[in-house]
């Protein structure tokens, strides 16, 4: 065992640490209690650094080199991240772009659809977002109704997606539509790129109870899709989707927000019954449990790098990841708040801690135990992947879509 | 055995509930929230004209005499609602701060305004980070007046009097009346994490502040915070079924997989244990009401036994019902927020878990030391 | 609100203790620490105990005074509990005779049989045991398979029981046993009381973690019970056991073992860091936890205890006593043996403080939250009973009970 | 990163593995109970011949030097079947305090004694209630003599030496040998929570014993103890998988309903968090294992991580596994309770997950101390 690099993984550490040192600056160490709402420059300087790594040969490492990618593996896509979290960057908002909307049209689009929009992707000159979830398709994003309809040499989309981040700077979209509500439902979708600036789209923010908005909602009201911005065969969306999901499952990662170091401080700071907090015996137990997660996940990681690294597909580490993640973000965010008193109600920068990150972390943390997989479904993953438990009783199975109880008085 | 609520308070609680669900329906406090007001003032005149602010107020006094369990319905249904009203701090607090340690003097000149709902009370006790204790205790009363910057306050705004935590002249720590439409006043508006319920920091230079009679040793602050907790358990757990019942109704309605989400174990278990949580609470909290109503022995440790299991339950609860709503949980336009926020500003309101659990454990071994005869 | 007695209620108590201190002694203040292995003397004792009950008129307060009960209320029977539990009596083993079996007779059988049976119940000379689960049909008692088969006048059993107390001193057994496998599952199922000595009955005891035999496996080969011994009509046994059930679970209480008071005492007996353990914060957390729910299921009581008093029918407290109580036993049982440290896994009664009570609890502990209900059926219970969430799907629906899948290889 | 065990170490764990498996079968281990006998001798030695014993002993004294990853492995298969032979009390505490504290000549003497299985080593630390600290041990040594009740000493029986943790003639405390088939040896055999994992009182009257010579003082000890951690926290991840496989295998082939119990989310959801539990654990054993092979600095916090982890992992797996197996579950015909009993003593044996917990948090203490320049 060791944690040492390969040779050639040394190499290329050493070129990204080049490149970052030559093009922007090392973190403090003091921990950036960042705001995470995205304004319209926020949007350039992401860009521009994506431009950068572009040029440079960092913006899209697994990408064949024919498009500009470096053809390399992910060990090398991970141990750039790990270099990046080090150096002052501009917020990445490319993960759908690189990570899941190209990839996609590698595997089912024409060679001449990836040469159209692996390059702009690339270089963060065109960005992606993805219409999957409805507000009655969540967790059952098979259930999903948005429709499809074909006219001719068209496609006319009407419905609404929802949970959709960045979609008010996307140029493109990533679409599934049921296209047939006659068959069994994983059947009837079909799945599609789409221009977001199509006649009939309509943008809204959806407010979350912090008061940020990372998500829209995307409403469709006849809005016409060339059939050749299909993607996959008409009926085999589901298909196309899950390819593209699983991708996602391997990136969503770790609920970010105060972990164990940043409770630790807090401790340190806030005074309990006349002495720092840090030394009562039950803050401290209870901060035991956190380190113990905290570095089960990061060795957890480290597991993954391996297997990685001797080119074996990564398993469900990722569904552990934020499943006990996001979970202990909701607690340490209740603790530290709790370790305030009753000053912890004011979440007033002027007042709380640490400009107020525990507060804003109580807020989004809820968010963060839905999001991307809700607790429920990362367990039903856990249980019956990983432990090949079966599955639970369909009560849609066999059913064509139209048939499905929804619960909908008819 | 009679381990329930009086025909009248029942009464009185049905008729609650009855007007609150009608008058603050669901978005009604979001509605609220975006006016910007610090509360909502043609609310309070109605449960005033009901007498709800008198409930724990002698006739003489201008109140409506009601008593301390239908005092603790009220709280309940208020909480249920997180209806938009400073009723706590001026009821529970203020009110109760008058009736405990008030003159004479002193009774007849706020109950009968804080009754009428005519002037509102708050309740300034933090010096900032930290639980009630005298140690955490900084502003200080000199001449007679305050010079401090009290925070957070809640509901400060809008409110018209003070009951203010400062050490004496004389040493020690006692309960101060402060006016606050008087000299050197200023409310400075604090972010909240709860936005419904708005925390101040109130700033009084040389601020005119009256000792109450009673009130002035810690022990009289510890009382008074006792005798609140409860009346807080209720209010949690008010909001703690309201809850519940949103995530009920929410499993019972919303389809996956082609069937009600309340049918799936994961979702079922979860609910029964926020309802295994709430009534445990709730047992705890009568023994409270008991307690309140005849002024028990017991208070102290069914106090702190309510107010732990109360602030847990709504914790829980709230946070709970926002993981069955999924992605509409966690948006502004569900009300689900409401009461995750506020279950955390009630649970640190007059001193966090830690502060009541530890709190509990003392009046343990108090009793305990008592019974082994030491 | 007050905790008094009403003035009849106050009445019925003075008697009651009148009778108890007039044939019993008041326990001392001491907590004992009792071994619940029964032998025949606890038997023969628990027989003259509840044969002197009988005749002052408390073996079965709420049955008609015709069959020699008081025609008293569940209010009384629960006055008598309490103040019996403050006096050393026998081991109490005649639930299932007085609370179950009886009364089971009473609705379901003829007026004979009562009057056969009912007078040897209540003097404690006949017992009564539960012959209802099976090894595989637990949790889904429907599932039962012990068959009954016709045979002129008579039925012919043969199968399994298992989990039956007292069967090894019982005189007679309330069986559920399937009469026709051919219908949904519980619609084939007939109810019978049975003589323990018949033949082809066969006992055997189980032996526990502990090492105690709390409980026994029933078999029968080709035993003959007369039609007379039935119970409701040929498939009707279903409803039968679920009137009989719904009483037990009223009887099924707190899971009995150390409690709060008792990991309090032993908090400030032993030594953690120099100190009682008793005045680490940590520790005090903890225990404020189990107070809160020690005291939140007392007093949860005497609202029940309210609403029996006023006439009403009791609802689902049982079921949250039984889960709260039995995971707080084992919680407790599991801290009290981290309090000792190293010597905590030596359960010598020489060496391990109260007797080994705590280690005997975490021993048993795990059977409390299996018997009588499982945690998940109890969940299952607040559930859909309480909060009327709708039913899981079930796969045995509509199908008759020889289709129903078992998972065995066919 | 190369953050799993070497090609080596799989290979032996496979065949462990098999070997464990086909020896120590389903109700192996219950008979074994039944039998009386200290511990299984014919596998004693045929563990012994594999060189399992010598895995952490260099050749140089009769050892295989198989290394500490591969005594990881081998600990965690050990735990797997839970094997009734003292593995840990000899390989990590007895072996490991000669190889760490030993002088050359009690090297010679002990360490291919205990390699070839001949002798088994056993730990003596306690003296009745409390976890590892120098002021809970009492055993005094005096001319170079002991006299002293050291309880409860796991799997003493049987054994042939104990490491023995006393104070000190010239002060403080120390590790020391103390032969047991010397002078004024007596065991008294104590009822354990284990049945499989015999507990002793070890009795000894002037019996001469040997201070190691490196291991003098506390420090000794603590370091002891956090190596020993690592290769305990294996096999109780051994036992935890096991429990959890038990489970698994469970929920899929019992029905209920007309359906695996393993298609209910009360079911299904359980079985992952106790994976989750176990994964956590056993990343952080990883490190552990890293940690031990090459004595980093890094070891303390890495052991006491491991520790608690595995300790806390393996309580849920196994009282977790009983439940999925409902009434089977708790009955002494059924593997479960070896588990749970195993688990239990295993939490304990070097100290409870609070003494670990908080040795955690010490070392947090000290690291994080140090990266501020203290």
């Amino acid at each position: 065992m060791d944690f040492e690099d390969t040779p050639e993984e040394a190499t290329f550490r050493a070129e990204v640490r080049a490149f970052l040192d030559a093009n922007t600056t090392r973190k403090s160490t003091e921990r950036a209690y960042r705001k995470r709402a995205l304004d319209e420059a926020d949007v350039a300087r992401a860009k521009q650094w994506q431009a950068q790594k572009a040029d440079a040969g960092f913006a899209a490492i697994t990408w064949p080199t024919e498009y500009g990618g470096r053809g390399g593996s992910m060990i090398q896509h991970l141990i750039y991240a790990q270099e990046e979290e080090n150096y002052v960057v501009p917020q990445h908002i490319f993960n759908q772009s690189i990570g899941l909307a190209l990839p996609t049209i590698m595997t089912h689009g024409r060679k001449d659809r990836v040469e159209r929009f692996a390059r702009p992707a690339l270089r963060g000159e065109e960005i992606w977002c993805q219409l999957f979830s409805e507000p009655a398709a969540g967790s059952d994003l098979g259930g999903l109704r948005t429709r499809a309809v074909r006219d001719g040499d068209e496609w006319v989309i009407n419905g609404q997606k929802i949970w959709t981040s960045n979609a008010y700077f996307a140029d493109f979209g990533m679409l599934v539509a049921r296209s047939d509500a006659n068959v069994v439902k994983h059947a009837g979708l079909t799945f599609f790129y789409i221009d977001m600036k199509s006649p009939g789209i309509e943008i809204r923010r959806i407010r979350q109870i912090s008061g940020a908005s990372n998500f829209c909602e995307v409403f469709f009201t006849d809005v016409r899709i060339p059939d050749s911005q299909r993607l996959g065969a008409v009926g085999e969306g589901w298909k196309v989707a899950m390819t593209m999901l699983l991708n996602e499952r391997l990136v969503v990662g770790q609920a970010e927000g105060p972990d164990f170091e940043d409770i630790y401080a807090l401790a340190k700071l806030v005074l309990l019954e006349g002495a720092p907090a840090i030394e009562d015996v039950a803050v401290r137990e209870r901060l035991a449990d956190w380190y113990i997660q905290q570095q089960g996940l990061r060795l957890t990681k480290f597991r993954t790098m391996t297997a990685l690294s001797r080119g074996k597909t990564p398993g469900p580490e990722a569904s552990i990841t934020k499943l006990v993640s996001a979970t202990k973000l909701q607690d340490i965010a209740s603790f530290g708040i709790d370790l305030l008193g009753m000053a912890g109600a004011a979440m007033d920068p002027r007042i709380a801690p640490m400009n107020a990150w525990f507060q804003e972390a109580l807020l989004y943390a809820p968010g963060k135990r839905i999001a991307g997989g809700t607790d429920e479904v990362l367990r039903n993953i856990i249980a019956e992947r990983v432990l090949k438990l079966p599955g639970d009783m369909r009560a849609d199975k066999d059913l064509p879509f139209r048939d499905i109880p929804t619960g909908a008085k008819s | 055995m009679n381990f329930d609520f009086s025909e009248d308070a029942k009464a009185v609680r049905e008729h609650a509930s009855r007007f609150l669900r009608e008058r603050v329906p669901s978005g009604a406090v979001r509605k609220h929230i975006e006016s910007g007001a610090a509360y909502d003032k043609a609310l309070w005149s109605e449960i005033a004209e009901m007498g709800w602010l008198g409930a724990t107020i002698p006739e003489a006094f201008g109140g409506s005499a009601m008593g301390y369990e239908t005092a603790c319905v009220l709280a309940e249904e208020i909480g249920a609602v997180v209806a938009p009203v400073p009723f706590g701090p001026s009821l529970y607090l203020a009110s109760e701060a008058l009736l405990a340690f008030g003159s004479d003097a002193q009774k007849r000149t706020w109950l009968p305004l804080l009754a009428s709902g005519e002037k509102i009370g708050c309740f300034a006790i933090a010096d900032g980070e930290g639980d009630p204790a005298p140690e955490n205790v900084r502003a200080h009363v000199v001449g007679g007046k305050l010079t401090c910057e009290k925070f957070p306050v809640p509901n400060a705004e809008g409110t018209d009097v003070a009951i203010v935590v400062a050490r004496r002249e004389a040493g020690g720590v006692g309960l101060f009346i402060a006016p606050l439409d008087g000299h050197g006043v200023e409310r400075v508006t604090l972010r909240g994490l709860d936005v419904a319920n708005p925390q101040v920091a109130l700033r009084l230079v040389d601020t005119p502040v009256e000792p109450l009679a009673g009130g002035q040793d810690w022990a009289a602050v510890t009382k008074l915070l006792d005798r609140a907790a409860i009346l807080f358990a209720f209010e949690q757990i008010g909001g703690a079924r309201a809850a519940l019942d949103m995530a009920v109704t929410y499993a019972k309605s919303r389809y996956a997989f082609g069937r009600p989400i309340g049918s799936f174990q994961a979702v079922k278990h979860k609910l029964a244990d926020m309802y295994v949580a709430i009534e445990i609470a709730r047992s705890n909290a009568y023994f409270g009401a008991w307690a309140l109503e005849r002024d028990a022995a017991e208070l102290p440790l069914a106090a702190a036994t309510a107010r732990t299991a109360a602030s847990e339950a709504y914790q829980f609860a709230a946070k709970e019902n926002i993981q069955v709503h999924g992605g509409m949980g966690f948006t502004w336009e569900s009300d689900c927020h409401l009461y995750y926020t506020r279950a955390k500003a009630l649970a640190l309101a007059i001193g966090s878990v830690r502060h009541w659990k530890r709190a509990l454990m003392t009046r343990l071994d108090q009793r305990n030391e008592a019974a082994d005869g030491f």
